[in-house]
């Protein structure tokens, strides 16, 4: 039921997903982001765009990748949360925790 | 399990596949709305119960994915111009600990876990276990709520008493 | 009636109230979607369950809204690359007429008398009641389709062997 | 569930339908269109622009108007169909017996 699509943008990597991550979804979206930290870019950038919802394993899959990121001196950059999935975001108290961007083109151009 | 819903409610019967998960999301989103419910408490009350389902699979049933789940959903007049949300899922795996659905202490925010668990407390009023179950466990989530106002159906009548769908308390 | 899913499959149990077949649409959908029904498919079967729905509360509990009904969607893998969707549909209402869900006979294009039959004969390949029910009705829907490709869930075994939901034959 | 708004546009008047027309909702479209019928303007548009489904009830309610209509020497017009409604319309056999418009203007135009 996700899309997870995985491009190269100079230096940085974009995962976007489309659709609603939960409990059977989120490990498409994990295996993506473990991929993206493997190829090694400088930036991950996961445009969340097209997800109408995302549930705590979806959150925690983004809060193991910002970990895997970090200790590497990466960053990485969530794109395009539409309000619901912010709120989730505020709900778990997380969104001064992640780098927010309105969309790619700011989560890219923001370098 | 049995299942019976209340009048103007619904049970879903599933196996603890999480396959399932955005089934039980669709029929409760629109449960919620045939019920005027607004989209933002639509849509945090179909998280808490995702949360909910998702604790029974990951801890309940730990991942075997044909155990029995069923959900039920109601809605009771209460006095007055509010209303109440009324949520049980019922298992049929071991007894969880009673102290498994409390209130996660807050942690470092960056800890993910009992994430679900605080979801479900941040958004419900009242998070429990019924204690009058024998075997498995049946959670229930409750949460008071304004009378909605229904522009295109004034068939509903607003009782001035409590008809709870259920009878038991947390 | 004992709500029991198959593996991979949903039942809902609800009150014979026409304000919860966009619940019950919902649901369907999902289910469908899930199971990567297309939409024309999934559209088609959800017309075809709300049909039957509308009929069970019209003609078996004649507008009583609390009637109990119970709907159960399953998948049976069959052998080759096919797959057969089954819906059984159970009330606790008087005995139907075993030829009421008959296919109707070609009539005059504006009799809308026996349109929702129509449809749902249109739809499904196999429409019967479960004879070996003693109280109640069970409708049995069935419909074989191809089997869906599933690019990101290599993790479905496809059985040589055919697995139905249920028992019974029409 | 379903929004159902009436308004007289020159001899005619339009019945603008948006959400699912079902055996709970169909009653709010017939009132509509009882309504539209007492009124007594030539030609009747009901536009089905806003309507992603519809089933058996919705079908029976529009036959019902058709003849009301049509004893009376006017006009139904049912315009902007999706083709998931469409397609209800053919399994019935019923495309060819109602007359059907691209949209409320042409549906208008063409009187
Ligand atoms: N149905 C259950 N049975 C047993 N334990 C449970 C159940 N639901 C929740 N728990 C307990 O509550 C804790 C918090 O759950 P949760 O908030 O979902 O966080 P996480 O699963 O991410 O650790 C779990 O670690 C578990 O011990
Ligand atoms: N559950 C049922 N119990 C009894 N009779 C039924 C049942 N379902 C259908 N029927 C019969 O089938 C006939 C056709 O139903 P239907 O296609 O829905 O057309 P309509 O309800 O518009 O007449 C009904 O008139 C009724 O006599």
């Amino acid at each position: 039921m996700l899309k997870v699509d995985r491009r190269e943008v100079d230096a940085a990597t974009v995962i976007a997903v489309e659709g609603e991550v939960d409990l059977y979804s989120s490990p498409q979206m994990r295996e993506a982001l473990l991929a993206a930290i493997k190829a090694g870019s400088a930036r991950v950038v996961v445009d969340l765009t097209g997800v109408s919802y995302m549930d705590s394993s979806g959150i925690a899959t983004l809060v193991e990748a910002l970990g895997g990121l970090r200790e590497k001196g990466r960053a990485l950059v969530l794109a395009g949360l539409r309000p619901r999935v912010r709120e989730v975001f505020e709900i778990a108290k997380l969104q001064t925790v992640f780098t927010l961007a309105e969309s790619v083109d700011a989560a890219l151009a923001d370098g | 399990m049995n299942a019976a819903p209340p009048p103007d409610g619904i049970c879903l019967v599933f196996r603890s596949s999480p396959r399932m998960l955005c089934v039980v999301r669709a029929a409760v989103r629109q449960f919620l709305a045939q019920a005027s419910f607004d989209e933002g408490l639509t849509e945090r009350v179909t998280l808490a119960i995702d949360e909910s389902c998702t604790n029974v699979i990951r801890h309940g049933y730990q991942g075997c994915e044909d155990g029995l789940m069923e959900l039920t959903l109601g809605i009771a007049e209460r006095s007055g111009r509010s209303r109440q949300l009324e949520i049980r899922l019922a298992d049929e795996a071991c007894k969880a600990p009673s102290e498994a659905m409390k209130a996660p202490a807050p942690s470092a925010p960056t800890t993910p876990g009992g994430l679900g668990l605080h979801f479900i407390h941040e958004v419900m009023d009242e998070v429990c276990f019924d204690e009058n179950v024998e075997r498995g466990n049946v959670l229930i989530l409750r949460l008071g709520c304004p009378e909605a106002a229904e522009p295109n159906d004034g068939a509903r009548a607003s009782s001035g008493s409590d008809q709870g769908p259920g009878g038991s308390s947390c």
